[in-house]
């Protein structure tokens, strides 16, 4: 039996790698991936619960957390498509014309 | 067996009625592209305008369905009446809009439909799994309204800053919730309440870094700080009538789910949690006016102000007290209503272009009499002045605070709101003080303004002067839905 | 066993970093889609098989081929202006990020933690019934409501990939 | 039925069917219905008067609706009609109908003359809510409202940029009095649990202690609104720069009747101040001062309507000092007969910049009365009225004004000589405006004076009206000690008013000697004025003149007035001109008005570097908040 406890290290784990990736990685499709990378470490903390618990609400709740991903990959990229049509760059520091 | 009952549906008949109206109009596009742009408008008023009438026969039904996850309380109601009538509002100001920057989609309305189910089903239901896709489905249909003007610069750049920040959030989010089902077993409003009532169930540290994850998440839908960056930025680069649906509609959404599942859901430790929301409070209060003070588009300033505005509908938060909260409900409303209107305005042409700065505002006096003076109410309802919604919202406000011995917070919420004077002013100042000219080669609208946009500001405006003479109605309304909460 | 957990946790950590790291994004999402493998073979020790098969499937198999389509269109020559520089505020985003992490970690090593009162689903009764069967049943009964509604969510998605992402109108 | 809402009722009619319809109909509708509303409700006025004299405790309350009601919190929308709002009510509605009836005349060639009257309507239906509210909060709807109207109608020039500055300086610092106004009402509310008049005034004296720091705090509170909207010290900068509006706006609202309204929240708690006696104090100090700073400031000024507007300044912190002393009696009184004289005084400067085609420069004016004849004469009354001219309306208020500084157990000595002297100043600054105005020789320009004429009568009869008013107005509260009428006031505010306990009543001697005295100091600085200003130009120009022509002059007398210019002259006006107006007037207070917002800004300039538009800065503020959360909830 894998312990509950090594199972949230490890989502606690990739969730910082992913939070860090959104916060140091300049091109904005691997800031999306990282944004993947932390809802699949709440993935593994839902399945890890739900094995200790003997429950399956954990499990039916990643399938609607990976359709969700899924459509807001949809949704983002195609955002990104058009993005990349005015401006010819995917560097994220470059998309500063809204501020202050 | 069947799974789902006719019973069961009664509850979402308005949700249903709406998703109606999307295919209608989504239909209509397609297949009869020559049709105006009009019958799409109206067919989508007519949408929200049915849906609106099935609230109020929901009213006093108590209906419930799905395993008691959706409810049909006076809650769920008033808040479901405000997004429809926004709705409304919105759908007016977007005709002119469109046509004006060639935004030719009639998705556009479907959107703003499915928008408002997202966050009717937010509203409406006790599952944090529900919950969860009810504000996807609104925030996803935000970002691409947001991004609609897809050939402009700034729109796309806020439509991908809102998409990247709000997935970042929904991490969060999803990762308190999960944390939150591990303390409790139960993803359920009512039986996590049950499960956390427990002796030290509140002292489990999945529960208080649950809790806390949730409050970040919905701390930046409703862009209190440190979460409201992206606020200014997708709000100033929006095309306007969404900027005033995100402010008005989105954030009311975002304030029912925080009172839904944080103040009346979860038995928070009284004062750990108040002092977290104190903090959040007065900075949000503060850091929105202060910003607000140095903008120099009005669009922007008005974003932030609406953080301003968020700030003081925390006060409420913070007192907790079903005074509080139905107070909560009324400033929500009389600030979606004034806040729409004051959006609004920018989205009429001035001197052919939209306007933007505040010198773009000189001149209306003159030749926008009408509008000028549709705004000052607005302003003038921001400010809190009396005779508007505004004051009575931030009386009610005040007022619960104070009953409750929150006397600085008070103070600081009133040092604020005469912080924000200076900047509202500016408005009226520039609209009613400087005379515009005519630029060269700028064409003088002939008729003052769009008949559906007016007709809309209007009516925004009559609500507001409404709530300020005769708060009465709604104020009861708000206090017997707070006590369907408890 | 419980060796495998620790070999694909190690693997799957170690590709995560290789996300942050990496140069070349493809090499980043290549990267992402071996940690998803990882990820799936741990739901399957941990008696999940069926979310694993959608991981792989899913996950994996569809999304991340639409972020490797994007990122081959989109593709530049120059991929150092993404390399990882460090500067002052990526300084402190390290910094916050690790304050958050040892936050969170502490909070899970700590004794009163404690877990919601066991459900009705142990292994022997999922292995009884069919882990596809249960989760199906449970869709159909009492996850219904989500079940339906993601559907507008899906619709939403549709819509706005079309309208933002195709081609301009002359 | 009393039919009190019938009173606010028709100004509001009268804003709606202006404002909305007024484009349409043309002048004429609006010339019907703008002074027709206002008339209506004076006449209605009148009756309710009278009514509330025959009531029961001269009180008159009607209740229209319930306007909000949460918990154990209920506002209803009430009015009430009594001793001090009834006299108010008067003043406002028949000085507020004279000035309609003017303004036809005055505003006649101006554009958006539709605009104008609806703003005036709007103005007099919220002073009227103000004044018959019987809560807080209605008081502060009317508070608000007519704040709102005074900006509207100072900008109402808004091509002037100096108006627009104007109106806006008005504006923050009326806000900065509005904050004090809604401090003193939440901890009214938190102490009281009720917003009511009624119930604070009655029960003041049992839940607060006497002199305690609460009663205090809460006083203070309420009298720093009244700074603000009654323009004392620190917040009165705002009253001489609200000039820039028309004319007949800066004497029915910048003279007559809005800016009485601090004075009339004070008299309205009369029960709660004197529980202050810090407070009371406070406000004796500051209406002295401010009486004198402004009128000391309206010595130099030569536009005409700045002195009257010092003068406004100056004679609310007569005001001020009565109400301080515990004479709620008198300053309620003196507002009367200000109302009367003030209004007149604006409206006659008014007819004097009309026919001067708006040239308000007094040293471009002179030898106007030939011309003039009617606006003359009234001013004329007007001016003898506020210095206090034995028997002209003036002379009774002020002088009671003067008598309980001195007399009563709050005053002294030291606030009768500052009220003194600013009497004598008053009388100074006065004649020499009539004189610089009316006599002496013609410095109008040539073009200008072809087309001089006498106003039309629409203007003139007001004038008239009004000077016959500040004429006989103080015969309504004759002292005591005069005793040949009996003082009407105290009788009509028979146990309004808290009482001061009077510790020694002063003897009638003593009275008759201030009095005396006081009358003897109005008529030498009216010879002043008279020696300086009748004939030829003022001090400054006299001068020069007389150091080119020294050999004609005899020694003598050269040396009386050179040593007078150098020694008093001079310094004073050096004084009053930059240290005064120009530093403290125009800067240090002005600043520190503004120094909120311009904090404010100091603060936003730092937050904006974070707002850098980059997309993973926000992302690292959200993770800081993140982080901060959770070690707060953490720990």
């Amino acid at each position: 039996m894998i312990p509950i406890s090594h199972v949230l290290v490890l989502s606690a784990l990739l969730f910082s790698i992913g939070v860090l990736g959104v916060m140091l990685r300049r091109n904005v499709i691997v800031v999306f991936m990282s944004i993947e990378l932390m809802l699949n470490a709440v993935n593994l903390s839902f399945v890890g619960f739900a094995r200790t618990m003997d429950d399956m609400t954990g499990v039916i709740f990643i399938f609607f957390i990976i359709v969700v991903a899924a459509a807001e990959a949809v949704v983002g990229l195609s955002i990104i498509l058009s993005i990349y049509r005015t401006r010819k760059t995917l560097n994220i520091d470059e998309f500063n014309l809204l501020k202050w | 067996m069947a799974f789902v009952t006719t019973t069961d549906l009664i509850p979402l008949i308005p949700e249903l009625i709406l998703l109606g109206a999307a295919f209608v109009v989504l239909l209509l596009d397609l297949f009869a592209p020559g049709s105006q742009r009009t019958t799409l408008a109206v067919t989508t008023i007519v949408g929200f305008v049915i849906a609106l009438v099935a609230e109020i026969q929901l009213l006093d039904s108590g209906a419930t369905g799905f395993y008691g996850t959706i409810v049909a309380d006076g809650f769920s109601i008033l808040f479901e009446s405000l997004y429809l009538v926004i709705g409304i509002l919105t759908v007016l100001l977007s005709l002119h809009y469109l046509d004006d920057h060639g935004i030719g989609f009639g998705e556009y309305y479907v959107l703003l439909i499915t928008a408002v189910v997202g966050m009717m089903f937010m509203t409406s239901s006790l599952e944090l799994l529900v919950i969860f896709i009810g504000l996807e489905i609104m925030s996803i249909s935000s970002y691409i309204l947001v991004g609609i003007r897809r050939r402009v610069p700034e729109s796309n750049e806020a439509a991908l800053k809102y998409l990247l920040l709000g997935a970042f959030s929904t991490g969060f989010l999803l990762y308190g919730i999960s944390l939150l089902y591990g303390a409790t077993g139960s993803i359920r409003i009512p039986e996590i309440v049950v499960a956390l009532q427990e002796p030290g169930a509140l002292n489990n540290p999945l529960a208080i870094i649950g809790v806390a994850l949730i409050i970040i998440a919905m701390g930046f839908k409703v862009a209190v700080v440190p979460f409201h960056m992206w606020t200014p930025d997708v709000y100033s680069g929006a095309p306007t009538p969404v900027t005033a649906f995100l402010s008005a509609a989105a954030k009311a959404a975002g304030f029912a789910m925080f009172v839904r599942v944080l103040l009346t859901g979860i038995p928070l430790e009284a004062e750990l949690w108040k002092d977290l929301f104190w903090a959040i409070a007065v900075l949000t209060m503060t850091v929105g006016n202060v910003m607000a003070l140095m903008q120099n588009s009005v669009k922007r300033m008005l974003a932030y102000s609406s953080v301003a505005h968020a700030g003081y509908i925390m006060v409420a938060v913070v007192v907790g007290t079903p005074a509080a909260l139905s107070s909560v409900i009324f400033y929500s409303c009389a600030y979606a209503v004034m806040g729409t209107g004051a959006f609004g305005i920018l989205t009429v042409r001035h001197f052919g272009k939209t306007p933007d700065s505040y010198d773009d505002l000189a001149g209306y006096a003159r030749y926008k009499p009408c509008l000028a003076f549709l705004m000052s109410v607005f302003m003038l309802s921001l400010i809190g002045l009396p005779l508007t919604g505004g004051f009575i919202g931030k009386l009610q406000i005040f007022q619960a605070a104070l009953e409750e011995g929150w006397v600085w917070l008070t103070v600081i919420g009133l040092l604020n709101s005469a912080l924000s004077v200076y900047y509202y002013l500016r408005v009226v100042v520039c609209l009613y003080m400087r005379e515009g000219s005519v630029p060269d080669g700028a064409v003088l609208e002939v008729a003052e303004s769009p008949g559906f946009a007016l007709t809309g500001l209007v009516g925004a405006a009559s609500v507001v002067v409404y709530l300020g003479v005769f708060p009465q109605t709604l104020l009861e309304l708000a206090a017997s839905s707070v006590s369907t909460l408890f | 066993m419980i060796v495998f957990f620790y070999l694909f946790a190690l693997i799957s950590l170690i590709l995560a970093l290789g996300v942050l790291v990496f140069k070349n994004p493809i090499h980043s999402a290549l990267s992402l889609v071996g940690t998803f493998f990882c990820l799936a073979a741990i739901y399957v020790m941990l008696n999940a098989e069926f979310v694993a098969v959608i991981q792989v499937l899913v996950y994996a198999g569809a999304i991340m081929v639409l972020f490797l389509f994007v990122l081959m269109l989109l593709s530049t020559k120059d991929n150092d202006q993404y390399a990882l520089k460090l500067n002052v505020s990526r300084g402190l985003a390290v910094a916050i990020t690790g304050v958050l992490m040892i936050q969170v970690l502490t909070a899970f090593m700590d004794p009163t933690l404690r877990f919601g009162e066991p459900g009705a689903y142990p292994v022997e009764r999922i292995q009884e019934i069919g882990s596809i069967a249960l989760i199906g049943q449970l869709l159909f009964t009492e996850f219904v409501l989500p079940f339906e509604v993601i559907s507008i969510l899906l619709l939403v998605a549709v819509i706005g990939a079309v309208i933002i992402a195709k081609r301009r109108v002359p | 039925m009393s039919q009190i809402w019938l009173v606010p009722a028709f100004p509001l009619l009268g804003f709606l069917l202006n404002g909305f319809f007024g484009k349409f109909f043309g002048k004429r509708f609006v010339t019907i219905i703008a002074p027709a509303a206002v008339g209506f409700a004076f006449l209605q006025s009148l009756v309710l008067f009278f009514e509330m004299r025959a009531a029961d405790g001269h009180r008159l309350v009607e209740t229209l609706y319930t306007w909000m009601a949460t918990g154990s919190f209920q506002v209803d929308v009430a009015f009430q009609v009594d001793q001090l709002s009834g006299l108010y009510l008067l003043i406002i509605t028949g000085v507020g109908f004279l000035i309609h009836v003017y303004s036809i005349g005055y505003m006649g060639a101006e554009a958006g003359y539709y605009r104008y009257f609806a703003f005036l309507n709007l103005f007099i239906f919220f002073m009227l809510v103000l004044v018959l509210g019987d809560s807080f909060l209605l008081m502060f709807v009317g508070w608000e409202g007519v704040g709102l109207c005074s900006y509207l109608l100072i900008g109402y020039y808004f091509e002037k940029h100096s108006a627009a500055e104007a109106c806006k300086k008005a504006f923050l610092f009326n806000r900065v009095g509005d904050f004090g106004v809604l401090s003193a009402v939440m901890l009214i509310f938190v102490t009281f649990g009720t917003l009511n008049f009624n119930i604070v005034n009655a029960e003041a004296a049992t839940q607060l202690e006497s002199g305690g720091i609460l009663v205090t705090v809460i006083t203070l509170f309420l009298f720093l609104g009244a700074t603000g909207k009654s323009a004392q010290i620190p917040l009165y900068v705002w009253l001489p720069d609200a000039m820039e509006g028309p004319t007949p706006v800066s004497a029915l609202i910048h003279a007559a009747t809005m800016v009485t309204a601090g004075l009339y929240m004070v008299a309205r708690l009369s029960h709660l101040f004197v529980l202050a006696p810090f407070t009371m104090n406070m406000i004796a100090v500051i209406g002295a001062a401010t009486a004198l700073l402004a009128a000391s400031i309206a010595l130099t000024q030569t536009d005409i309507k700045r002195v009257l507007a010092y003068s406004t300044v100056s004679q609310l912190g007569y005001m001020f000092l009565a109400l301080g002393v515990g004479a709620f009696t008198a300053g309620i009184f003196h507002v009367m007969t200000h109302a009367f004289f003030k209004a007149l005084l604006f409206l006659g400067s008014g007819s004097v910049i009309h026919a001067m085609h708006h040239e308000q420069d007094m040293l471009r004016m002179g030898a106007l009365r030939k011309k003039l004849p009617v606006t003359y004469l009234t001013m004329l009354m007007g001016t003898l009225a506020i210095a206090g001219i034995p028997f002209f309306s003036g002379f009774f208020s002020k002088d009671e004004i003067l008598w309980k500084a001195f007399s009563s157990p709050l005053g002294g000595g030291g606030f009768w000589l500052i009220a003194f002297v600013t009497a004598g100043m008053t009388s100074f600054y006065m004649f020499r405006l009539i004189y610089l105005t009316f006599h002496g020789e013609s410095r109008v320009d040539s073009h200008t004076a072809e087309h001089l004429h006498e106003s039309p009568a629409v203007m003139t009869v007001p004038l008239v009206i009004l000077a016959v008013l500040s004429v006989f107005g103080g015969f309504f509260g004759v002292p005591h000690v005069l005793n040949f009428l009996p003082n009407g006031m105290e009788l009509y505010f028979k146990g309004f008013f808290a009482q001061v306990p009077e510790t020694t009543p002063g003897s009638a001697a003593a009275e008759i000697g201030l009095m005396v005295a006081s009358v003897l100091l109005a008529v030498i600085a009216w010879s002043l004025a008279h020696r300086y200003y009748s004939t030829s130009l003022d001090a400054v120009t006299a001068l020069r003149n007389r150091l080119q022509t020294t050999y004609r002059l005899s020694l003598n007398k050269w040396y009386v007035d050179e040593l007078y210019n150098a020694v008093i002259v001079q310094p004073g006006k050096l004084f009053s001109t930059f240290v005064l107006w120009k530093l403290i007037d125009q800067n240090i207070i002005d600043r520190l008005v503004l120094l909120p917002g311009n904090v404010a800004r100091g603060v936003g300039s730092g937050l904006r570097l974070a707002q850098n538009g980059v997309l993973q800065s926000y992302a690292l503020i959200f993770s800081l908040g993140a982080m901060l959360i959770l070690g707060f909830v953490l720990l």
